[in-house]
């Protein structure tokens, strides 16, 4: 059986909030269309919503973490990227205090990813460094 | 006083070797026409016209063989076909389409293709500076 | 990789320099351009000469140039001599770029100021493309070393036999029933007076029995695809009626035929024909046709007397036309030409007045082989001219009709006013508008004619009319002249005016030239590659073109064509492959979307589809490198080699960006 | 619009045991639509089947047909999809034969909605709604009756607008390539919002849109910036059929003139110098 339909869903990447529907084709997601009638963007997207399907199966996209090994990176677990980054950013928070780390959230994230993000950055490093790409 | 700049393509069988007649004739015409060479009047896509108006050329011309004489049989037929519809959009877009011309000249009309080039040039002086009228 | 370009700048002795300050441009180049990777701007006295042309090999080898541009004359000059200097110092020859400075700058322009400007935009425009060059390799191609001769008048004869002569195969197609063309109807031959058929005869009996030669006549060309060295060439060979293994050409058939036609090619009307026929005795091949058109069985049903009186049974009402597909590596065609109708002059009243005769009705009227037996008669077929009027130039040298001078006309003429004055003894008005007697022999004939005693009037007549102003004029024609050396208009009553007819085109040889992929000039001539240095050449390789289809010639200048282009051919055939366009277009398989558009757009079907892939191909051994398909592609997934987008439009930045600093300047 | 909606419904009941699937619209969350293909299997989604908003289906239908080059598809098309779609399957993007058309009628309304000069299928054997003339197009006219000097204002005004999605590219059925010239810094440049004029990107998508454009002003429609470039090409179209007889859409075997030799008096409808 050919299965093709619309998943209607927001855009990702600005605080605009456009919809678009993602185009699937047999459980592969296709591309984008906009959505006709919708009352934030009524059909029209800007070149980015236009791609939001792209990096979803781009081949540069990344599916493990890298650690930069002898000027190279090398694939690595969840586990070691994970201890690599605290150990850094603690020692960095211990050396030159919190206000040196800067964190920047994306748009690609969930709400609740954010929501921890600021908290991990105001409760965790304690700084109000953090920002986000969607502050229009 | 504003001297046009104007592009003149054209196709090296026909119109390149009548330029070349005109010389050999030392035929005079103004020299803001500098003349790119191409094989064909077919070889012209409409994106090449319109980045040279692009890079603020005040005219643009694109010669080739008569209707009959393409040295590549018919590849002038479809500059017969393609540049009056970029010239309609030139029109719709409000450029005057005049800033275009396409016209046909042989190897041996070194004559016809000096008056060519004089009119044009002519013509075109008559207008605003492209990039002025764009602006 | 920056590239490494060498700019040189001709003098060509004042011819530039006299109007360019190359000089300045020179140094301008050589400071401006730098940061486009020149390393060395040159001006040099004549950089066509070995000493300049060394001097570009000695930069390549010495300063490792990776580009070349040369500012002088026009690429159609001298381009092959530096790419050939480029490729000697061991440069790719397509990195080498053109700048014409002489005929599109120095010589049109009068300012010198704003010549040199213009020398700097086109050498700014030649660098901004030479950049953007790459190298090429040409693609070598096997030559078929059959040939085609389409034409068999004396200039395909002549050329067939030179090429059957020399080993090759030749197929010689001619589409009337015999071979000879408009030779063999000719009575005499200037300025010797050799008859006609005793020169051209043992040529044709030549053609019709060389091992080397497949005479196809009664034949014609229907399709030619393909290109130098592999034409594929489909001939229709219409049914004579007649079957050629058992045909002896006895002759009984005509002579048994009942049904009389008249003979409007062969005998230009004067004569008539069988419908079973050869045109004239000595016919080659001696196989007759059934005019089908005119054969009392094809139009009522019965008759047969040819077949029923035939010695051997070769006639063959059921014969078909056949349809064959030959391949060879090069054609020549040797069309010949159209006689020009004066029935397009009413004021001349051919077809009217009755004894006004074409050149060629009266070459089959003094011919001893013609109708009246050689004999000069009015068209009463008894009496004889007493006076005898020839018109030069009858649509020719005629803003109306042919401007050109159709070249054979005067000669012809000439000759036509000695054979009436040897035969007749009549009074002869030759009325033309200057003698032309160019060729060897034929200001000596001239001067023979004046010795003769013809009247020469220099005027072109106005009219020839029956309608009679006076007594002496009653029952003639008379030719209303004004002669031009004596400023009067003169009525001279004659018997009989012979219209010196020019030379036309064929009909068809628009159809010709686009079958054959070449092209007619626009008063209807096929176009030879160049008028001086390659008459017999045509811009399509491997087409070949000789005699009167090319402009109008005599039979010694036809011959020699006939000959000419045997050679090149030959000469072709003899480097037994051939370098064929190196700038040919190319598609990118990866971004090409398989519209077709390339497809339809092609002038030579170069490109196919490969429905498989869904993506355009070009085939390059047909691609001719026009680029219409470029222009066409709308993602631009195919490219023309040579002459790139980004080469072309490199090319147009570099002279806007000159055109525009030189503006700023100015206002500044 | 009920008649039409039950009737096409019906219709579709019938088409479906030949076909594997009929992409048409369908009502999704809020009352969003969107195209869908509905299969025989899950006949009872039909219920969900809408009439409008038109959509870009002939697009959606390459995306499928190329997944499933041999499967039998329908689709519910207006004229200008069906436009789309033979043009489509001439420059070799679709495969005509496995497609089964059901045309559907516009409204007046939706006539005038998409100032559409052929709101009507030709091809389709099975139809939906009864055909209706076109309707009058007031903002083509009152563009093409300005001077050149405000056609240039106003097409300067309308492009400073553009925010270079590229949504009318992308949503246009017949901008089918793999790679695209708008893409290219040859020729359109990057990096300058507003574009700079002449706007070489709407002039090359003019261009490209010669003998191609099928009026379905879908990129209108999904413009941000509301700039109605499909009066441009459809002025063109208009010029193309005058000059070289050719209806973009209408008919099978018609190649798209600017590609091939110039035929008997079309020189002399070119404007071109003799």
């Amino acid at each position: 059986m050919i299965e093709y339909k619309n998943v209607l869903t927001t855009c990702p990447y600005c605080g605009t909030g456009c919809a678009l529907h993602l185009q699937v084709l047999d459980g592969a997601l296709v591309g984008v269309l906009p959505a006709k009638g919708h009352p934030i963007s009524n059909g029209g997207l800007c070149i980015k919503g236009w791609n939001a399907h792209a990096f979803v199966n781009h081949k540069d996209r990344l599916r493990t973490p890298l650690i930069r090994k002898n000027g190279k990176f090398v694939e690595a677990t969840w586990e070691e990227a994970l201890s690599l980054v605290a150990e850094k950013l603690g020692a960095i928070k211990t050396e030159s205090g919190p206000d040196s780390i800067g964190i920047l959230t994306s748009a690609k994230c969930t709400n609740e990813e954010n929501y921890l993000l600021q908290k991990f950055a105001r409760a965790v490093i304690g700084t109000n460094n953090i920002d986000h790409c969607a502050r229009l | 006083m504003y001297e046009p700049s104007i592009i003149g393509f054209l196709c090296n069988w026909c119109s390149y070797r009548g330029a070349d007649s005109a010389g050999m004739a030392r035929l005079k015409y103004p020299p803001n026409i500098k003349i790119i060479r191409v094989p064909c009047s077919g070889r012209i896509s409409p994106e090449l016209v319109l980045r040279t108006f692009r890079e603020g050329a005040d005219g643009v011309m694109v010669l080739g063989c008569h209707i009959g004489d393409c040295h590549y049989s018919t590849g002038n037929h479809r500059t017969a076909k393609r540049m009056p519809v970029l010239k309609k959009l030139l029109e719709y877009t409000g450029i005057d389409p005049e800033r275009l011309v396409i016209n046909w000249v042989s190897a041996a009309e070194g004559e016809k293709f000096s008056i060519v080039i004089k009119d044009f040039t002519e013509k075109i002086r008559a207008l605003p500076p492209f990039v002025e009228t764009m602006r | 990789m920056t590239e490494k370009i060498g700019v040189y700048i001709c003098h060509c002795g004042s011819n530039i320099a006299g109007t360019v300050d190359v000089e300045d441009v020179s140094k301008w180049a050589a400071e401006e351009l730098q940061h486009q990777g020149v390393v060395i701007a040159r001006d040099y006295k004549f950089m066509c000469s070995s000493l300049g042309q060394e001097l570009i090999e000695k930069d390549i080898k010495e300063m490792g140039l990776t580009r070349v541009v040369v500012a002088s004359c026009s690429p159609h000059l001298h381009e092959p001599t530096f790419r050939n200097a480029c490729a000697r110092a061991g440069l790719n020859p397509y990195l080498f770029e053109m700048s014409n400075i002489r005929e599109q700058d120095s010589w049109v322009t009068t300012d010198k100021v704003e010549a040199t400007k213009k020398a700097k935009a086109l050498i700014a425009a030649a660098v901004g493309r030479v950049i953007h060059q790459q190298p090429l390799n040409s693609l070598f191609v096997p030559i078929d070393p059959n040939v085609l001769v389409v034409g068999g008048g004396i200039t395909g004869i002549q050329a067939a036999l030179e090429i059957a002569n020399s080993g090759q195969k030749v197929y010689l197609v001619e589409r009337e029933p015999s071979i000879g063309g408009h030779m063999a109807q000719f009575d005499k031959t200037f300025p010797t007076l050799d008859c006609s058929a005793c020169i051209l005869t043992p040529k044709m009996f030549d053609v019709g029995n060389h091992k080397n030669i497949t005479l196809l006549t009664w034949s014609e060309v229907e399709k030619v695809e393909g290109y130098i060295g592999n034409f594929t060439v489909t001939i229709r060979k219409r049914a004579r009626f007649i079957d050629q293994s058992l045909c002896t050409g006895c002759g009984v058939c005509w002579e048994k035929c009942p049904k009389k036609v008249v003979d409007d090619v062969f005998e230009a009307g004067l004569g008539k024909r069988k419908a079973v026929y050869t045109p004239f005795p000595q016919a080659v091949p001696k196989y007759p046709v059934i005019d089908h058109e005119n054969c009392t069985f094809f139009l009522k049903g019965t008759c047969k007397a040819c077949q029923k009186f035939c010695p051997t049974g070769a006639i063959n009402f059921e014969q078909q036309d056949e349809i064959l597909t030959i391949k060879v590596g090069n054609i020549i065609l040797a069309t010949g030409f159209d006689l020009f109708d004066p029935r397009r002059i009413p004021q001349y009243g051919y077809g009217r007045l009755a004894n006004v005769y074409t050149s060629l009705e009266f070459e089959r009227l003094s011919n001893a082989a013609g109708p009246t037996g050689g004999k000069i008669v009015l068209r009463d077929g008894v009496t004889v001219p007493k006076s005898v009027a020839i018109a030069h130039c009858v649509g020719s040298r005629d803003q109306n009709y042919n401007k050109y001078c159709s070249a054979i006309c005067c000669m012809q003429s000439l000759k036509f006013a000695h054979l009436v004055h040897e035969k007749t003894g009549a009074e002869i008005y030759n009325c033309y508008i200057d003698i032309r007697t160019p060729a060897k022999g034929y200001e000596e004939f001239y001067q023979r004619l004046l010795a003769e005693g013809t009247h020469f009037i220099r005027g072109k007549i106005a009219e020839i009319t029956n309608a009679a102003r006076t007594p002496e004029e009653e029952g003639k024609l008379v030719v209303q002249v004004e002669d031009t050396l004596i400023g009067k208009q003169r009525r001279v009553p004659v018997d009989m005016v012979i219209l010196s007819c020019g030379l036309e085109p064929r009909s068809d040889h628009k159809e010709l030239a686009r079958m054959f992929g070449i092209s007619c000039s626009s008063d209807g001539w096929l176009i030879e590659r160049h008028p001086k240095l390659d008459p017999v050449a045509t811009m399509t390789d491997g087409v070949f073109i000789a005699g009167a289809c090319q402009g109008p010639k005599d039979i010694p200048a036809s011959v020699a064509q006939g000959a000419a282009a045997a050679a090149r051919v030959l000469s072709i055939i003899g480097q037994g492959e051939i370098e064929i366009e190196a700038a040919t277009a190319i598609v990118d398989e990866v971004t090409c979307v398989g519209c077709t558009q390339c497809v339809s757009s092609c002038p030579y079907q170069a490109i196919e589809f490969n429905t498989e892939k869904g993506k355009a191909h070009v085939i390059e051994a047909l691609c001719k490198g026009c680029g219409t398909c470029v222009g066409t592609c709308l993602p631009k997934s195919i490219s023309l080699k040579h002459f790139t987008d980004d080469q072309i439009v490199s090319e147009m930045i570099g002279a806007m960006q000159v055109m525009k600093s030189f503006q700023i300047e100015e206002v500044a | 619009m009920t008649d039409r909606l039950s009737s096409l419904h019906e219709t579709i009941k019938q088409v479906m045991p030949q076909v594997e699937g009929v992409l048409a619209i369908k009502r999704g969350p809020g009352g969003i639509a969107a195209p869908y293909l509905f299969s025989p299997e899950r006949q009872e989604e039909l219920d969900l089947l809408v009439l409008w908003p038109k959509e870009p289906v002939p697009d959606t239908l390459k995306i499928i047909q190329h997944a499933h080059t041999d499967s039998k598809l329908a689709i519910v098309c207006r004229g200008c999809e069906e436009r789309g779609i033979v043009e489509m399957f001439k420059h070799y993007q679709l495969k005509w034969d496995n497609i089964t058309l059901i045309g559907l009628q516009c409204t007046q309304e939706e006539a005038e909605f998409c100032r559409c000069a052929k709101p009507y299928t030709v091809h389709a054997t099975t139809t939906v709604g009864e055909p209706i003339p076109g309707v009058p197009d007031p903002l083509t006219d009152k563009i093409a009756a300005m001077s050149l000097e405000e056609k240039r204002a106003f097409w300067k005004a309308e492009f400073e607008h553009c925010i270079k999605c590229y949504g009318c590219r992308n949503i246009c059925p017949q901008c089918f390539c793999n790679i695209c010239t708008l893409e290219d810094e040859k020729w359109v440049e990057t990096g300058r919002l507003p574009m700079p004029s002449p706007s070489m990107y709407h002039m090359i998508r003019a261009m490209h849109m010669t003998a191609k454009c099928v009026a379905c002003r879908e990129c209108e429609e999904t413009c941000p910036a509301g700039i109605p470039m499909a009066v441009q090409f459809r002025l063109i179209a208009h010029d193309v059929q005058e000059m070289f007889s050719y209806e973009t859409g209408a008919k099978l075997d018609q190649k798209p003139p600017q590609l091939l030799v110039l035929e008997e008096g079309e020189y002399q409808r070119t404007g071109l110098p003799n």
